[in-house]
């Protein structure tokens, strides 16, 4: 017996709108279906209205949680297309910024984490530490979260000597709160109870399925384009992929809070050895016809930007695959022959804010058409069940 | 002279003015703690410290568009949060405070008082649950599953817990149970850990977290009030700062000896011990992460069942060899 | 005098129901961040509620995509009178940058009626509440 | 469950100052080069429409109100505005210039819609072209009609 | 392993298939495969070469033919592999059989460009909105979008 299951977006109180649909039979699913368009806002089309100058913004404005990996892949690719270079100073701090969206946007995420599981304490603390960074990233940029630093050339603002030794003492502080989370997740059994086991990813898939970021280094998939494909000054910064074999949504966590310390080292070293000189250079505003593909790591992943120029001052076609479609794609067909069950816990794996795949599931007889609803707390309880069998069968250990 | 103490009882203190008061106070306090166990301010601006807070939102609330939802059953839906709120009332003058005179007897203190207490608590979970029926929202049905769920779960410990220190003070009767303890003190000791269960039970009564499991936003949006809105929300709202206030109050009163000491002292005991139960039941919200409905019903079963258990034989050999 | 009891406690506690409607997230996130310690808007009796039903002040951020439209106006429909609403972002006033994209209705205004407009991109926390002060000083 | 790891942490806020700013009633400071409203210093723009063309909001509008006079009317539609101050990364002569005000909230989007009517101003080059964008927020193109960096 | 070296070893496994290949700049690979024999050459690239991560696929339309670029990234670099189809008839094989990872970027190219996924194991709507109209493809460049009239509430005040 065949069913049908839309999750969402009917849910009032959605953050993000998107929809599953899913065809189960029994309890397990057959067939999986995203159905983005709640928040398509055709920023491809647009794009290729606007001048260079004016995508910046545009591409800024994909998202808010990693605007600054937007900007920066589209302004390294039409830099490239341009035929200038950033300045050093201009490079180091578009990737010190980069670092630090990293750092807002991985507490974000365990926050969120700690939200959905109704631990609402640790949300708060997570947030209030995150207000750290966000000073900083404001007194950089003057805006709290569209930092619009990158232009072409380089970069818009210069940080002085009083900003540096402040971010550098801020640092302080994140490494310590950061280390105390480590430790409450650690000490948390029912937390750790919760994660570990759940979603599991095995790195065949994760590379299967091109899943990216933190997703397919939870799963022992050790790909990272600030190594891979070295950007900007990447190549000349000492840091370590950080990976995880667990596989499932525990070494996704584990991985995130380890490349928090990752972030920090990087942000100290580049404010350490931050050259002098100017932070941009001035930008033709045509660019020759030619096309480039340009990547960077978003917190989230992969981010991958192709530009074709025209000859004329707007881009002929700017195509933007942003992480989180990357990682819906594993989902999505892993969900496949999975279990009902799994659902909600392999999404709060993959995405940024969990509160969105918070909807009720509807079960539609394909038959008789009649919807027998099964709610979404329902799943996650069976879920938890499942999990809680998966892992003591495994005995997982907490990689912690 | 009687029938004027009666009136006042019922109707000033402890009765409908007083529980007025004292809960929207207790939601207050409640919520100041954890905000500020969370380094937040809470409420602040309603009010000196925000303290009308909870008025000011009961008012609203009260003011507020009532939409009775098609589908729902539309007299269960309107009669519920009356109802219940009249129940938590009647259980709120059960409690042996101000005439404090175990000699006397009286509508509000009789043999068997302790039970009748208990069940009026119950009572709030079914009409919780026939609330959530009654709406015919997918969300509340969910929520109002979780309710009775978990209501198998903690109500046996609860009343487990609840038995040994009545046991010990060889009575039903709260005013004598209070008494015993005000009079051998070190008694109480005993108990703690049938305190421990009882807090937790009563968290789990007032459905908070861990135990918000019936309306986990982050779930199942509202759960079980999903589509009570105005007035009937504002009741039920009242309905569940006074459930707080009377559980608190029958902890203090079995667990913690009671409100002795006349019409001052006694009143004063009555709110110092209260807020302690409740800061307790706020820090614990504070510290957990939710739980799921099947670990709620495990952990009921598994620890504190037991723990009450133990707690009275303990009790029971305890009277047996040693009063 | 019930009027003005009403009044008050209609200033002091606005229970607001979250929004998007296809907005970047950078609102979503600062208005979430206005719950948290640094600025925590309990102190001014709001609290963020999941269920129309419960609100007072519908906050929305992002521009009107195609797909959301109806949804929003059923959103708005179920929440019971009064009911006030606060575009927060300039995509929820005016579509900003995404200004004449196809999938783009426009700000939340061509949907629904908006009492204030909070500028920003994103608007701060801090200017998210003034906009809810300020909306409450209207009433 | 072991829910005491967390217990003194939340007990020691307990004591602590709450880490809020009351916000309405005590402002917080914003960073000083905070991109909050855009305005115009009337006198001494040149009507390049570099603002306008760089705008990435379609907020700035520029309208010839008379020809003969050279008077111009500018609209800058803070309803749409994103606030990313390229229009005074653009601007040849400083017209350009963001304030630190962002409580702007207004309850008609009219009323976020300002409007500066003036006559175009003559104004000389600027001596000599500044080492590009060496300052933060300086002018990118040293000359005043056309933007250099137009074409290339 | 240099982009000279993946160059050879490319050609060497394609053979007549890789009609062209190019290096524009470092760590960046174009390479063009007729459509036809797109799924066996990228069959080759997974098994022999192992490409496997594929990053996206791009549409382009250049008037009267669509270019399809499928990005795909290595260590150290981003091989993109480059096919054209006729506008007049815009048929592609799917590519899910060997990299099973790409069924929503082929989803999005039927919707935005209105091409065929020939084979595609899934082919519903994926970003457009339910009302929109059939035959109406956004990112096609004869496809116009005309802004409706904004109206702003309220009159000056
Ligand atoms: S990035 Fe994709 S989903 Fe987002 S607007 Fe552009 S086409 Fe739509
Ligand atoms: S992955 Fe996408 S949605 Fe998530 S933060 Fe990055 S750009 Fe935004
Ligand atoms: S997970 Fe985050 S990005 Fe995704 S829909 Fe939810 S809120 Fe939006
Ligand atoms: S995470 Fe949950 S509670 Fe928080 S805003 Fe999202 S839906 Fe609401
Ligand atoms: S106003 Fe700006 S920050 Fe807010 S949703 Fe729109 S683009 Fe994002
Ligand atoms: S700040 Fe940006 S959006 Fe605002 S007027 Fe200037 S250029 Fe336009
Ligand atoms: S760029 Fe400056 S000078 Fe030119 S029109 Fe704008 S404000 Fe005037
Ligand atoms: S170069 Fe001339 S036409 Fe072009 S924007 Fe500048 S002033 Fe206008």
């Amino acid at each position: 017996m065949k069913f049908q299951i839309p999750i969402g977006p009917q849910h009032p109180a959605l953050k993000e709108p998107i929809s599953l649909r899913m065809t189960v039979e029994g309890e397990v699913i057959r067939d999986a279906d995203l159905r983005l368009g709640y928040n398509h806002r055709g920023i491809e089309k647009l794009a290729e209205e606007r001048t260079y100058l004016q995508n910046i913004y545009l591409t800024e404005r994909i998202c808010g949680i990693c605007s600054h990996s937007h900007t920066t892949c589209f302004v390294q690719g039409v830099e490239a297309l341009l035929e200038v270079v950033a300045p050093r100073r201009g490079q180091f701090l578009r990737y010190l910024v980069a670092e630090l969206e990293r750092v807002h946007s991985h507490l974000l995420w365990l926050g969120v984490a700690g939200h959905e599981a109704g631990f609402d304490s640790f949300f708060m603390y997570t947030w209030r530490d995150r207000e750290v960074v966000m000073d900083i990233l404001e007194m950089i940029s003057g805006n709290r979260v569209h930092y619009a630093i990158n232009t072409l050339g380089g970069v818009r603002r210069d940080i002085d000597e009083a900003l540096r030794t402040k971010i550098l003492d801020s640092l302080g502080i994140l490494r310590a709160r950061t280390d105390y989370y480590f430790k409450l997740g650690a000490n948390e059994p029912s937390f750790v109870g919760r994660l570990a086991g759940v979603g599991r990813l095995s790195k065949e898939d994760a590379l299967a399925l091109c899943a990216v970021g933190p997703t397919a280094r939870a799963s022992g998939v050790a790909h990272d384009v600030r190594r891979d494909d070295p950007y900007g000054i990447y190549g000349e910064i000492p840091f370590e992929v950080c990976t995880a074999d667990s596989c499932d949504v525990l070494g996704r966590t584990v991985v995130r809070i380890k490349e928090l310390g990752q972030s920090y080292n990087i942000i100290e070293y580049l404010l350490r050895n931050l050259p002098d000189g100017p932070v941009a250079v001035k930008a033709p505003r045509r660019a020759k016809p030619g096309e480039v593909v340009s990547r960077d790591e978003a917190p989230r992943g992969e981010n991958i930007h192709y530009i074709k120029a025209n000859g004329s001052d707007k881009p002929e076609r700017l195509k933007v695959r942003a992480p989180t479609l990357a990682n819906y794609a594993a989902t999505l067909a892993r969900l496949k022959n999975g279990f009902i069950a799994d659902i909600p816990l392999i999404f709060a794996a993959i995405d940024p804010c969990i509160c969105c795949a918070e909807r009720t599931v509807e079960l539609i007889d394909g038959r008789s058409g009649r919807p027998t609803v099964v709610r979404w707390s329902d799943l996650r309880r069976r879920a938890a069940r499942r999990a809680g069998r998966v892992s003591k069968k495994r005995n997982v250990e907490c990689p912690l | 002279m009687s029938a004027l103490k009666t009136l006042l009882y019922v109707f000033v203190y402890p009765g409908l003015v007083f529980m007025f008061v004292y809960s929207t106070f207790c939601e207050w306090f409640d919520r100041k703690v954890y905000a500020r166990l969370q380094n937040r301010m809470g409420p602040t601006h309603t009010g000196r410290w925000g303290l009308l807070q909870p008025v000011a939102d009961f008012f609203k609330l009260m003011a507020k568009e009532d939409i009775v939802p098609e589908k729902a059953d539309k007299t269960m839906f309107t009669l519920l949060p009356i109802f219940g709120l009249a129940v938590v009332a009647t259980a709120m003058l059960l409690l042996p405070v101000w005439h404090f005179n175990p000699a006397a007897g009286g509508f509000n203190s009789f043999s068997g008082d302790i039970i009748v207490l208990l069940y009026l608590l119950s009572l709030p979970t079914i009409i919780f649950f026939l609330a959530a029926w009654s709406s015919t929202n997918v969300f509340s049905t969910v929520g109002g599953t979780r309710v009775l769920t978990m209501f198998f779960g903690y109500e046996v410990p609860l009343f487990l817990a609840v038995l040994s220190p009545a046991l010990l003070a060889g009575s039903w009767r709260l005013a004598e149970i209070a008494r015993f303890f005000q009079a051998k003190p070190v008694l109480l000791l005993v108990n703690l850990p049938g305190f421990i269960v009882a807090v937790i039970c009563v968290q789990a009564k007032l459905e908070r977290t861990p135990f918000d499991i019936p309306h986990a936003e982050t779930e199942i949006v509202g759960g079980t009030f999903t589509e009570f809105s105005g007035k009937k929300l504002a009741f039920f709202r009242l309905m569940t700062d006074v459930e707080m206030v009377v559980s608190s109050g029958l902890l203090a009163t079995v667990f913690l000896g009671g409100f002795p000491g006349g019409l001052v002292l006694g009143f004063l005991q009555f709110i110092v011990k209260t807020l302690f139960v409740i800061f307790l039941l706020s820090l614990l919200r504070a510290a957990t992460s939710r739980i799921r409905v099947d670990q709620v019903v495990s952990f009921a079963w598994g620890y504190l069942a037991p723990l009450a258990v133990v707690q009275l034989f303990f009790v029971i050999l305890l009277k047996g060899f040693v009063l | 005098m019930l009027k003005r009891l009403v009044r008050w406690s209609r200033i002091k506690s606005p229970w607001i129901l979250h929004l998007n409607s296809g907005a970047c997230n950078a609102c979503d996130i600062e208005v979430i961040a206005a719950l948290t310690p640094r600025f925590d808007v309990e102190r001014l009796g709001v609290l963020l509620k999941a269920t129309p039903r419960h609100a007072d002040v519908l906050v929305c951020s992002g521009p009107v995509t195609r797909q959301m439209k109806d949804r929003i106006i059923r959103i708005y429909e179920q929440t019971p009178d009064p009911k006030f609403v606060v575009a927060v972002g300039a995509c929820a006033m005016s579509g900003c940058v995404y200004r004449g994209a196809y999938n783009i209705m426009g700000g939340i205004d061509q949907v629904i009626p908006v009492d204030v407009y909070v500028p920003g991109c994103p608007a701060r926390p801090d200017a998210i509440i003034d906009g809810v002060v300020k909306l409450l000083g209207k009433l | 469950m072991r829910i005491a790891g967390f217990v003194p942490e939340l007990l020691r806020h307990l004591f602590k100052k709450p880490a809020t700013v009351d916000y309405p009633f005590r402002k917080l400071e914003v960073p000083k080069d905070f991109r909050g409203t855009p305005f115009l210093h009337p006198e001494t723009c040149i009507v390049c429409r570099a603002c306008e063309r760089d705008c990435p909001a379609e907020a700035i509008e520029i309208v010839e109100v008379n020809a003969a006079e050279k008077r111009f009317k500018m609209t800058i539609h803070n309803d749409r505005c994103v606030h990313c101050a390229q229009c005074v990364d653009s601007c040849p002569t400083d017209a350009m210039e963001m304030d630190d005000k962002f409580e702007i909230s207004a309850f008609s989007r009219w009323d976020l819609k300002e409007e500066w009517e003036y006559v175009r101003a003559v104004v000389k080059p600027k001596p000599a072209a500044p080492a590009p964008q060496a300052a933060p927020a300086a002018p990118v193109s040293p000359s005043p009609v056309k933007p250099s960096e137009s074409e290339t | 392993m240099n982009d000279l070296e993946r160059i050879e070893r490319i050609k060497a496994v394609l053979g007549e298939r890789a009609a062209e290949i190019t290096n524009p700049s470092p760590q960046r690979i174009f390479l063009t495969v007729p459509a036809r024999t797109l799924v066996p050459a990228l069959e080759q690239l997974k098994t022999e070469l192992g490409y496997r991560h594929l990053s996206t696929i791009s549409g382009v339309d250049l008037g009267d033919v669509f270019e399809i670029l499928y990005h795909f990234g290595y260590d150290g670099g981003n091989l993109n592999i480059r096919t054209r189809i006729p506008k007049a008839d815009p048929r592609l094989p799917s590519i899910c059989a060997v990299i099973p990872g790409a069924v929503l970027y082929e989803r999005e190219l039927q919707d935005m460009f209105g091409i065929i996924v020939e084979a595609i194991p899934d082919g519903r709507r994926l970003v457009l909105p339910d009302d929109w109209p059939d035959g109406n493809y956004p990112l096609r460049k004869d496809w116009k979008h005309v802004r409706a009239a904004e109206k702003i509430p309220g009159g000056k005040s």
